[in-house]
């Protein structure tokens, strides 16, 4: 019986200090970790959507269209004379060890201006080159993997080794990101179109 | 009844298509260690068959009931995840000693290895990334550890196979066992792609 | 301050449940260690590397002490571990001579 | 001080934690593929197998026997997301860096192995020369294997250009199967050199 009290003290206990220390450590953090996503969302939405771009974000973010892949913010891309040129989307993504959030730019005419990924845990040197500007998916026009979405439209069919070159033995990594891409293409569109009418 | 099919198709691709330990790469400092006799392989298996379903299901309630709506889930997670894991292992370790005492003997230090075990924890990551709901996670934590045991249970008859071969003696002992692994990994690497 | 409140007590919550669960299973299902175990498997260097050919120190010691493998089985540990096991040998067969 | 640097010693050959005792595969395999990511690595492991052996060790005394397990792991991973959590904030460049690795030392067997087999029966000191000598231990075969296949998978070294353009990289070296081979090849290696040792004593 003594064994059971002393058990339940020492494991309760340690548990309660470790989920203490780590909410405290949380709390501190939280803040400054925030302002730090801020700053690599806005850097993200420049590169998507180059140019003097206004972003509006969504009250309610769009609904996703597959289960595994869960919808961020959303953020409407307004030009100087307040006109809607395209949306921006957050998407994630699973990829192999962890979630891929990525922004993708849907222009008005349903195609792609542009991809860049916020936050991934890919294995370092395969899936990781997703976010690799000096890795190039086509050396001659040295396109990286992520420029080989610009312009694509609504209408591709987004399958890797066909439409999409993939990264060298990172196929997990390269489906998850053009899966991304494309859901985010056809929600984007769909709401440009009713937006549009 | 397309979810069934889709339950199917997690149930596939966590068996074979994306198996732990040929395909993933996690799970490996038992499944070499432990995979010179067909008993302790068994044994493992079934204890971490038990543990993955166990603290894949009290994970998943914690993760959807406590972690998503508080919003604590960056800094608890891991930490819940790895209590439950731990505490499950440590509940097997004291029954398998009273219950089988030999299979007890055989595991030894790997017992305690699975609570770190990358399969389990790996389990309730990927449960947690593909945002499965409960059932889809049910059986993401039956079919990973399962593929795990296909690919010792594998791994382990090469190896007694190799027991009545000559082996160069450099290649005696554990080093061969990791060349077989290569090469099954090598033969795993076809059955990608198969579910779109 | 609401998250600490939360943290603590979700993972000291579960922290003590499966204390309790842990104790009960652990009065359930008791094993007496035999003490001869015991004392060979203190005397181990612990370090796990299986050069004795079992997957670590317990099934060792368990070994030794059922007699199935000679004392000097630990290589890592060398005379110097398998001199104090033939004392703790020593000793028990002292003790179950009188 | 002999036990000291034996202590050492033993955790970088003779029980060397990756190629005797067989535990932490997981991240040699993913992460040997090049030699940027091998010491990236090795740095990441060394900021949680170092203080997880003294933390573990200095609780030693009030653990009963029957949970450690539970116990040590949810100390470690609690320190690894408290590390984490302040290398994001504060040390934004080191994060960036490692980032990728800091899953892979949470799930890495190596730190429980040796908190369960070593930081549970010795003092403190001891505990942290042994963290270190695995993170060496660790480490060296980590950049071992790492040097190997980056040549033969990319013919590059660290990202510089070594072998000549015409040479056709042998992509199975960068894949995670080539990782294996390494290890088994490296096994061999020095079971070797340690039965020839034994033979000679």
């Amino acid at each position: 019986m003594k064994s059971i009290v002393k058990f339940v003290v020492t494991l309760g206990l340690i548990s309660a200090i470790t989920g203490g220390a780590l909410a405290v450590v949380y709390n501190i953090t939280k803040p400054i970790i925030a302002a730090q996503d801020l700053k690599t969302l806005n850097e993200g939405l420049s590169k998507v959507f180059a140019g003097d771009y206004k972003f509006e974000k969504l009250d309610k973010p769009l609904q996703s269209i597959d289960p595994n892949l869960t919808i961020g913010d959303c953020f409407l891309v307004k030009n100087a004379s307040g006109l809607v040129d395209g949306i921006v989307i957050t998407v994630n993504s699973p990829g192999s060890q962890g979630l891929i959030t990525m922004l993708v730019g849907v222009k008005k005419d349903g195609t792609i201006s542009g991809v860049s990924i916020l936050s991934l845990s890919e294995t370092p040197g395969l899936g990781a080159n997703a976010d690799n500007p000096t890795y190039y998916v086509n050396k001659s026009t040295k396109t990286t993997f992520l420029q080989q979405f610009i312009g694509k439209s609504f209408k591709d069919a987004f399958t890797v080794k066909q439409d999409v070159i993939p990264l060298t033995a990172a196929t997990i990594t390269s489906k998850a990101v053009s899966l991304g891409v494309k859901i985010a293409l056809d929600i984007g569109h769909s709401y440009l179109e009713e937006a549009g009418k | 009844m397309s979810y069934l099919v889709n339950l199917a198709k997690i149930f596939v691709s966590s068996t074979i298509i994306n198996n732990i330990v040929l395909i993933q790469f996690l799970a490996l400092c038992s499944y070499v260690g432990l995979t010179d006799n067909l008993s302790s392989t068994l044994g493992m298996s079934y204890a971490v068959i038990f543990v993955t379903v166990s603290s894949g299901i009290l994970a998943w309630t914690i993760d959807h009931w406590i972690l998503i709506p508080t919003g604590l889930q960056p800094a608890l997670q891991i930490t819940a995840f790895i209590l439950v894991i731990g505490s499950f292992v440590g509940l097997v370790e004291m029954y398998l000693k009273k219950a089988s005492p030999n299979l007890y003997k055989a595991m030894g230090i790997y017992l305690p290895l699975i609570a770190t075990n990358c399969l389990i924890l790996g389990v309730t990551f990927i449960n947690s990334i593909h945002n499965y709901d409960f059932i889809e996670s049910v059986v993401s934590s039956f079919g990973v550890p399962l593929g795990y045991m296909l690919a010792m249970v594998m791994l382990a008859g090469i190896r007694e196979r190799l027991r009545n071969s000559e082996i160069p003696q450099f290649f005696k002992g554990k080093a061969i066992a990791f060349m077989i692994t290569g090469i099954l990994a090598l033969a795993f690497l076809g059955f990608a792609g198969m579910i779109k | 301050m609401r998250d600490i409140i939360i943290s603590v007590l979700t993972i000291g919550g579960f922290g003590a449940i499966f204390g309790l669960l842990l104790g009960v299973f652990n009065e359930k299902f008791k094993v007496e260690e035999d003490p001869l175990f015991k004392a060979i498997y203190e005397v181990l260097p612990h370090g796990e590397c299986g050069a004795c050919g079992f997957p670590g120190c317990h099934p060792c010691a368990q070994a030794i002490a059922e007699g199935t493998v000679p004392l000097t089985a630990c290589v890592v540990g060398g005379d110097e571990v398998a001199q104090k096991i033939k004392k703790i040998l020593a000793q028990q067969k002292a003790m179950s001579m009188n | 001080m002999k036990k000291k640097i034996s202590i050492f010693w033993q955790a970088i050959i003779p029980n060397n934690p990756v190629l005797i005792i067989e535990i932490g595969l997981c991240s040699v395999i993913a992460v040997s593929n090049s030699v940027k990511s091998a010491l990236l690595m090795t740095f990441a492991f060394s900021m949680v197998q170092i203080p997880s052996n003294i933390i573990v060790s200095s609780m030693r005394k009030i653990i009963p026997n029957e949970i450690r397990v539970p116990v040590f792991v949810t100390v470690i991973a609690a320190f690894t997301t408290i590390t984490a959590l302040i290398s994001r904030a504060y040390f934004t460049a080191v994060y960036e860096a490692i980032k990728l690795y800091i899953l892979l030392v949470v799930v890495n067997c190596i730190i429980i192995g040796r908190a369960e087999a070593f930081a549970y029966q010795n003092n403190v000191f001891d505990s942290f020369i042994d963290g270190v000598g695995n993170t060496i231990g660790y480490g060296v075969v980590l950049l071992a294997i790492a040097i190997v296949r980056e040549l033969l998978g990319k013919g590059t070294l660290a990202g510089i250009q070594i072998l000549p353009e015409s040479f056709q990289p042998v992509l199975i070296m960068v894949l995670p199967p080539g990782g294996f081979l390494m290890i088994g090849v490296l096994v061999g290696v020095l079971e070797t050199y340690l039965r020839k040792k034994e033979g000679k004593k």
